[in-house]
């Protein structure tokens, strides 16, 4: 048979070259031939028009020096592209979503030799590395919490959470791509920049009290301000998920009280008296917060959705969520309740028609709900996709 | 490593130009015959016997041109059957099936090539190994990593799947 | 490293000769009034809802020393609860929880230590989170990794659980 | 509460320590105190008593990059320890079964940045790292079967397969720690060292022969001949996986046909007629060997063990256990037949009381069989173990 020879002809060929010691490029990626029906090999960039990026950090519990991001489509829930962490990575977004940011440690042996700590910054559409800067090798070894790696709200300060285990933090400039300098943060920790002076940030410390850090613009130390006390880390500490709100962070505790802080100032300040998001009746079934990203916020409408387990107790704050609780900020008050398919971790898009998404530490699924819809479980994206989920972010 | 993608592309587009289909396995044939003392020849009938189609959806294993296809599917991947996914590199090399096509009861040569530079892709695992061979075959082995001769990195991602002509 | 890993020794060393356990805690106590102008302090009682023993088998997550272990359990991964596995290197720093042991009924101090310098044991999981905090109370955070003190390699393998004096 | 308090003193140092910059040591790994009831930390090494171990490569599919080796007691089937491979690696023991071998890949950022392939050498007890050797960037990224990566019989050599896809090996001296050269194999693959001179190898090609490389004492090429056709590649392959049988080696084809090679000389000879496995009854239901690691000898007794499957066909080459089958090479029959477990590879031990493991594509457990108790599964260590079961080997 002809064609069978030609076949045959055509992987004798490919061996007899793979063979040879001089490969010289004659085997190319794509054996195009000229007619239509064939297909050539490209590169694929993240569509243009996807609305709603979703990101999941995945920690790789069993494999922990291979963290990766899942990039998932909020809305047609296809699966977008791969970004990789480095060793307990952190990621975030730029504040446009048109950038990626990556933090993480390697060796020069995956395991052992020369210690690099680097952040990476990607083109959010094409994934393509567009810097690196080499950072000190004190990036905190920590879950990738979207507070431990952080644009400033205006200009190209980046700042990352250092612990060895003593916090600092290290400040990037990520246009220029270049170390700028680390601010001593001992017994604090967590990011929160200032909507107001884009070198300030503002840092949760062990006392209870936040310490607010301004900067010139060349990274030298202009003030250092501890906040009253906010909190009692031993009665009831604040998670290191947050919701930004403009000037304002939402901290929730373990127990379920929401505080307000204003973090835009020389001085961190409260804005409104802490409440409970539990009221006496949920109480008695000991209602909690828990899991990682244990709270999302849509801002305009001030709906705040929390993964809450019942039966919570001390140490059940990494309990994944029972149910979710979508929460009126303005009312004070439970609106919706949901089952929560093992939520570790909650996001919301913001803008018109919000949708929130949550991951499961059941099977590292993501769920899609529909805010306007009464939160109706509108779709999901199911395993292989998180090894162990973690955060999880939306831009 | 640029100027060997460079290099590889002009060849496709020369190719592309230059002969028809047939005439470019013809003129493989000849150039095998040129090349007979490169090294040994293995005639591997790898696709021999071809998949039957059994899905129209390319994010499954039993699609038509997957009938050869060792590993992740890059159209779970952020990718296509025939796009690598945002961030990845192509492989420089590939190797090639026959697959049958039920939609027009043809059989087609199909390329795969990998998609490199970003750790394991995870998703839609593959693995068919009609005409795989060990090492010794390195044209029709499947165990092997096909990322493995570039330069910038040879981590595997997924692999994609390109019709590269009627067989 | 080497330097720092012998000083350790030498001041485990002493402690074991100058102190009874009651007297180091005493003398710890001194110190932290020495150096409550080193940082912000953090007394957090962790532990303080003490695990009721359920097996004898250190292959598990609820045996008694185990009641603030978060991560793999060294016992399973080639080494015991007190030994790091073959080819890891200990951590330097470590974390404190207090169990109660049923066997006498009392409570107890446990250091507990990750091994380092090898991927991920993968085996035995455990994640008790009684008395854990957020990174600003470092002491008692069990989301860090503790190898991240070390000089040769930071990365996680698993964690011993050491009885280190009565509580 | 006094102790209370001593505890929360206690934690109040840890903290105030830990917040400080300076930590210098006084946070030791081990806060021993001189009670006899107090423990310490120590470092395992493998107990000098293990008489049988199992090495079960992981090739880490989801995370290529962190491939490991898991390594288990065969006789108390307790869990040893684990070593890294790197990036699609290999693994292979010393003849005396006292130093362990890897050969990876290793990039300056997990993904990208330089890359260096090395083999690492290490101590079997302590499975500390020895020594370190620096190989071309050619390590062939396959599957870790043991031909791969292949001590000479005696003296130091390592063998390794390259493939950039052009076959090569590249020799290394493992005690001295360094790069020997680099031998032109092409189009062939896999390294069966010769049992009389430690400085040659053959290698199995494409064409069905064998080629045969003997090397000076410096590396220096000497002879390269080519066997008599051994086998079809096309019609029935062989496995890559084979059994050492001293001079000799045994490979398995596809369908089951034995091959006997002696490999010690300046060319290999078959030194018997070939002959299948299957007789005509069973290959009525398409009996196939499968998998990895497909065959395992038992020496003194010529017992052959093989991990076979029914309905086979074109392609089904790496289809897992559906029995195991023993195999008395001296009377050319199937002496057993067991279930099979989903076995993908095999591994014997040698003298007396010969134990047989497998592990299992299903679950990556491992299975032990009494060889002497007609094949009687006496034990398992079951999962999490291995992630994607490859190949196995036990001494």
């Amino acid at each position: 048979m002809t064609h069978v020879d030609f076949k045959r002809a055509a992987r004798r060929l490919m061996f007899a070259l793979l063979g040879s010691v001089s490969l010289s490029g004659i085997f190319c990626a794509a054996l195009a031939s000229p007619e239509s029906t064939d297909e050539t090999l490209s590169l694929a960039s993240i569509p243009a028009d996807v609305k709603h990026t979703v990101y999941m950090p995945d920690l790789a519990y069993n494999h922990f020096v291979d963290g990766l991001v899942r990039i998932v489509d909020g809305d047609s829930l296809r699966y977008l592209g791969t970004l990789s962490m480095g060793f307990m990575g952190f990621f975030n977004t730029s504040r446009d979503g048109n950038t990626l940011y990556t933090a993480g440690t390697y060796y020069e042996r995956l395991n052992r030799g020369k210690r690099t700590d680097t952040i990476a910054i990607y083109d959010a559409h094409s994934l393509q590395l567009l810097r690196e800067v080499v950072i000190p090798t004190k990036h905190a070894q920590d879950l990738p919490y979207p507070a431990f790696l952080v644009p400033a709200w205006t200009g190209p300060l980046v700042f990352e959470q250092n612990a060895t285990p003593a916090s600092s933090v290290t400040v990037i400039d990520s246009l220029a791509g270049r170390f700028v300098g680390e601010v001593e943060t001992a017994g604090c920790s967590g990011i929160f920049p200032s909507s107001k002076l884009p070198s300030r940030f503002s840092t949760l410390c062990g006392d209870g009290t936040a310490l607010t850090v301004s900067l010139d613009a060349g990274g030298k130390e202009l003030s250092r301000l501890r906040s009253a006390k906010l909190f009692d880390p031993d009665a009831d500490a604040l998670f290191t998920a947050v919701a930004d709100d403009g000037d304002r962070e939402i901290f929730l505790s373990f127990n379920g009280v929401l505080h307000f802080v204003d973090v835009s100032g020389e001085r961190a300040v409260e804005t409104e008296k802490p409440w409970s998001i539990v009221n006496a009746t949920l109480a008695r079934e000991n209602w909690r917060p828990g899991g990682n990203q244990v709270l999302a916020l849509h801002r305009e409408s001030h709906q705040l959705f929390v993964t809450m387990h019942r039966h919570g107790k001390e140490g059940s704050h990494k309990v994944p969520a029972d149910e979710i609780w979508q929460i009126d900020l303005s009312q004070h008050r439970v609106v919706k309740r949901i089952f929560g398919t093992q939520a570790l971790s909650v996001a919301v898009t913001q803008g018109a028609h919000p949708l929130l998404f949550a991951v499961s530490a059941d099977d590292g699924s993501m769920s899609r709900y529909d805010v306007e819809a009464g939160l109706a479980h509108t779709g999901e994206i199911a395993k292989p996709l998180l090894e162990s989920a973690a955060t999880l972010m939306v831009h | 490593m640029k100027s060997l993608e460079e290099h590889c592309e002009a060849f496709t587009r020369q190719l592309a130009m230059r002969s028809s289909r047939r005439g470019f396995i013809t003129r493989v044939a000849k150039l095998l015959a040129a090349s007979a003392a490169l090294g040994p020849l293995l005639p591997v009938a790898r696709g021999a016997a071809v998949a039957t189609p059994e899905t129209s959806d390319d994010q499954h294993c039993d699609y038509w041109k997957y009938c050869s296809v060792d590993g992740f599917l890059c159209s779970c991947c952020g990718g296509t059957s025939t796009q690598c996914p945002p961030g990845t590199s192509q492989s420089k090399l590939s190797w090639v099936g026959t697959c049958r096509n039920a939609a027009d009861g043809k059989d087609y040569l199909v390329s795969y090539n990998d998609c490199c530079g970003v750790s394991s892709c995870g998703r839609c695992s593959c693995n068919s190994n009609v005409g795989d061979r060990p090492g010794y075959a390195m044209g029709v082995h499947n165990d092997i990593n096909w990322c493995q001769g570039n330069d910038a990195s040879t981590i595997y991602h997924c692999t994609v799947s390109l019709v590269v002509g009627q067989a």
